[in-house]
């Protein structure tokens, strides 16, 4: 039995875009957050390429993985959030102040 | 009486647009330039509104191309009597905000603050006149993102989060739209309002019962229908009022008029989906109608309530729409008069700060600007609203819903209730606040003018625009509309 | 059966993102769970107009074509939805930097207390 | 806490597993060409605009007015990053030292980097690209000048008057097809005066000229954003 490379490719692809897609959203660094953010939308043209959409797959790039990823460094540095920072919400119940 | 063959809607959109590139420009010149130019847009586009009206009403329903592609293929906008008037009246208003907010905005913000809000109604007309689905989701984009910039852009206390709030639940009702128009695109391959009417009644009913479900969530988002509705109150209170009027007055229409054209135009003809859209949308508009009318009762803020009372109306508005001809009229009057006394309610609360506030020692005109806005939002019997409730009351109970008519009774004397406790602080003695320039308050007597002619002629109203407007609204011959231009048939 | 791996991913990350704007109440990460939403969303679109051997939908110069060409419409709906969803993060992002002037934090759960 | 992470997995996994089996039975890669509009645009595109291109056809000419809208909600993001950051007066982001060598790569880059950009969104009727990745490259050479040249900042009179300028020409564009076909966003180049061969750079109707004042647009809107942002929030 032979293995159509697309389809390998398909399932690799897949496989590594929900990977980095939960590591996006569980990750406590912002950065690597954003890395993965990025990786994906590389992935997603990839995909898009794969689909016969080269037009998408060149405007995926360049925003996605480009100008999206450029504004949110822009938004971390300017509001110096690194690190996903949460408030101990108990605590504040209590009356304990924040800041 | 004008001329017929212009295309008067296409062009009150081209109108917007320039006007919003270039008014930046002049603002940065100078602040009163970028005014100059948004007001003669403004009243252009008014103009323009005002003819299409005429000629629609006159001659009927226009349908214009863009492009000069015929529909499946091109994108038409469908220009019908319900949004001929609906985007009169909103071009009005806006013009009227535009007039009366020009002192309030710094020259620093002018370059920015004037295209937005021009934008914002570009969208707003866009939505109504569109008969494209994903022409209408590009539109709604327009006006949404707009929306949520102009509520923080002058930051007022608290609206950076509240537009944030609404960033969140607008953007994820987007991507829903956007996966039930594939969801739809794949079972038809169409994309116009009126041929999909048409091309979807052949397809598997499931997947088109999943497209609607989100289709009409994510328009309940705009729609200020509960639970997606959560960033009303917020946004509302903390933009500055005369923001929240336009917003008030817009927005929640917009999105209205979208769950009133897919349930009634786009899905009807699927085997079994009426019992999925109407569940959705009665169960939705009752919540939004049982918790909105009880939260705005504990408010102390006039803003909160009174956002809260719009949400009310907006819903009451969706269900009745949904219930056929006869209904939709009465609909599309409640919309009218909905449109006029909220974009009065808010701008006078401007001046109206907190339930300590005596307005009627110190500032006549408007606290009688504020009650009559009040008395009418609750549908006292002079003022336009008695009328189109008593109409959508009659009318839910003909089309065989007793239990909407008793929600709006019911919603109605909760309003009693909640108005009368601002009318009562209104003209109670109290503290001083800050005066109404004169200029001001004579626009705004126009508007309350407005409210009360219809009240006192409404016979005028229901005997000539709305058999139309609701026959419109309903979806009546939406499809033979078009495929007349197209000229041929699928 | 036959595994649609397009759609697993479009959905997947759809799924990961609803999950992330439950779960999550920092504003970044709330807008990154948006941004995996809308990205799944245009990848699902891009699927649906997929035809299995099909070529991109551009001709060639001397316009013979082999094979038959992928659905042209979704790709020209999900060039239009990238720019949309761009100018939205734009917009957000914006936003999310003024809250933390406001407020000091970007917890959404915090600020929404302070609100009170 | 932990109550609700498992709350909110089941139902991502919940809603992951009923949305595939629901989609899944819409057919992948099957050819739902019935589908009517699909296969107009491909069968009609040479013969209606002369443009090899199908995608930048439906973009341009038989969806035009989405076009506009969406080019437009790409101003508002300029606009809006320009409103909510209006606040924060300054000099420029970045504090990075410049070298000779980046000042001589800077001008000799610059011009060819432009020149890059127009190539690029010129031809997007005979292939592929899309029209953002033209305007990027233009916006990209403005960063390359703003990080080589210490002291460069483009004007922001400049930018919001190219900004306006280039958005009022695509309306005039839609109204100058009015004008001639009685349409807005009527194809005037091809439709009325014929000109244009297959093939060669002038056909597609006025794809190349919508392309070109969409991608300068796009350049200047980018630019715009980057504008906006550099602002140093020094008060």
């Amino acid at each position: 039995m032979t293995i159509d490379p697309i389809l390998l490719l398909e399932i690799v692809l897949t496989i590594i875009m929900i990977i980095s897609a939960i590591i996006a959203v569980e990750t406590k660094h912002l950065v690597a957050a954003l890395a993965m953010l990025g990786l994906v939308s590389l992935q997603a043209s990839v995909y898009f390429l794969i689909l016969q959409a080269p037009d998408v797959a060149m405007t995926e790039a360049s925003i996605g993985a480009g100008l999206s990823v450029g504004i949110f460094a822009y938004a971390f540095w300017k509001t110096g959030e690194t690190e996903e920072k949460l408030e101990n919400l108990e605590e504040m119940d209590k009356g304990v102040l924040i800041k | 009486m004008v001329p017929h063959d212009i295309p008067y809607s296409m062009i009150i959109i081209a109108t917007l647009l320039i006007g919003a590139f270039i008014s930046g420009a002049f603002a940065k010149m100078r602040k009163s330039l970028g005014i100059i130019t948004g007001i003669i847009v403004l009243s252009l586009s008014f103009g323009f509104s005002i003819a299409s009206a005429i000629d629609v009403f006159t001659n009927g329903v226009r349908i214009e191309l863009a492009g000069g592609w015929l529909p499946p293929t091109g994108i038409n906008f469908y220009v019908g009597p319900f949004s001929a008037v609906v985007v009169s009246i909103g071009l009005f208003l806006a013009l009227i905000s535009f007039i009366f907010q020009y002192k309030e905005i710094s020259p620093e913000k002018a370059p920015a603050y004037l295209p937005l809000f021009i934008l914002f109604v570009a969208g707003f007309s866009g939505m109504l006149y569109t008969g494209d689905v994903f022409n209408f989701f590009v539109f709604m984009e327009i006006l949404s993102i707009s929306g949520m910039v102009l509520i923080a852009s002058l930051e007022s206390k608290h609206s950076s989060f509240a537009a944030f709030k609404y960033y969140v639940i607008a953007s994820l009702s987007s991507s829903m739209f956007l996966v039930g128009v594939a969801i739809i695109y794949s079972s038809t391959g169409i994309l116009n309002m009126a041929f999909l009417s048409e091309s979807i009644k052949g397809v598997n009913s499931d997947y088109i019962k999943f497209a609607s479900v989100l289709i009409i969530l994510a328009l309940a988002a705009e729609a200020e229908m509960l639970p997606l509705g959560l960033w009303v109150p917020d946004a509302y209170e903390r933009a500055p009022s005369f923001i929240s009027a336009i917003l008030a007055s817009l927005m929640g229409i917009s999105g209205v008029y979208g769950i009133l054209r897919f349930v009634n135009v786009v899905f009807p003809g699927v085997e079994g989906i009426r019992y999925v859209t109407t569940t959705i949308v009665i169960i939705m508009a009752l919540l939004t109608v049982f918790v909105t009318e009880l939260v705005a009762a504990i408010q102390n803020r006039a803003k909160r309530m009174i956002a809260y009372a719009g949400m009310a109306q907006l819903s009451i508005i969706a269900m009745v729409g949904i219930l056929g001809t006869e209904a939709s009229s009465a609909a599309s009057f409640h919309i009218i008069n909905i449109m006029l006394v909220e974009f009065l309610l808010f701008m006078t609360t401007q001046y109206f700060t907190g339930m300590g506030d005596a307005l009627g020692k110190n500032n006549f005109s408007v606290a009688i600007l504020l009650s009559i806005g009040a008395l009418a939002a609750i549908g006292m019997p002079p003022f336009g609203p008695f009328w189109s409730k008593l109409y959508m009351v009659i009318s839910a109970y003909t089309a065989g819903c007793p239990l909407i008519s008793i929600a709006i009774i019911l919603g109605s004397v909760a309003e009693v209730y909640f108005f009368a406790r601002v009318l009562y602080h209104v003209w109670k003695s109290g503290i001083k606040i800050a005066s109404c320039p004169e200029k001001r308050v004579a626009v705004l007597m126009l508007v309350a003018l407005l409210i009360v002619l219809i009240g006192i002629y409404p016979k005028i109203v229901i005997s000539t625009v709305l058999p139309k407007m609701g026959s419109d609204l309903a979806g009546v011959s939406y499809l033979d509309n078009v495929l007349s231009v197209v000229g041929w048939s699928l | 059966m036959i595994i649609f791996w397009a759609y697993i991913s479009a959905i997947g990350l759809i799924s990961i993102g609803i999950y992330g704007l439950l779960m999550k109440r920092h504003a970044f990460k709330l807008i990154i769970s948006l941004g995996l939403i809308s990205t799944g969303v245009n990848l699902l679109l891009i699927s649906i107009g997929y035809i299995i051997g099909g070529t991109a939908p551009i001709y060639p110069k001397n316009l013979n074509i082999s094979a038959p060409m992928v659905d042209p419409l979704p790709q020209a709906l999900v060039l239009t939805a990238i720019v949309i969803e761009t100018a939205i993060l734009a917009a957000a992002l914006s936003l999310a930097i003024l809250m933390h002037r406001e407020y000091g934090t970007l917890d959404v759960r915090v600020i929404w207390r302070r609100l009170r | 806490m932990i109550i609700r992470r498992i709350f909110a997995a089941l139902f991502a996994i919940f809603f992951f597993i009923s949305a595939y089996v629901l989609i899944a039975d819409i057919g992948f890669g099957n050819n739902k060409m019935d589908d009517l509009v699909g296969k107009y645009y491909i069968e009609n595109t040479i013969k209606d605009t002369t443009a090899l291109n199908v995608v930048s056809t439906v973009v341009v000419n038989y969806r035009g007015l989405d076009t506009l809208g969406e080019v437009t909600v790409l101003f508002v993001a300029s606009v809006s990053v320009g409103v909510l950051m209006a606040r924060f007066k300054g000099s420029k982001l970045w504090n990075v030292s410049t070298t000779p060598i980046h000042i001589t790569a800077g001008r000799i880059l610059f011009p060819l980097i432009w020149i890059f950009g127009a190539y690029i969104f010129v031809h997007r009727h005979l292939t592929p690209g899309g029209w953002f990745p033209g305007g990027a490259v233009i916006a990209s050479g403005v960063l390359l000048l703003m990080l080589a040249f210490k002291d460069y900042l483009p004007s922001s009179k400049l930018i919001t008057f190219s900004e306006s300028i280039s958005g009022s020409l695509y309306v005039l564009v839609g109204l100058i097809g009015l004008a001639i076909g009685g349409y807005f966003l009527y194809d005037f180049v091809y439709r009325t005066y014929g000109i244009g061969t297959i093939g060669t750079l002038i056909s597609g109707g006025f794809i190349p000229i919508v392309y070109t004042i969409i991608g300068v647009k796009d350049g200047v809107e980018l630019s715009g954003i980057l504008h906006h942002l550099s602002r140093d929030d020094t008060e």
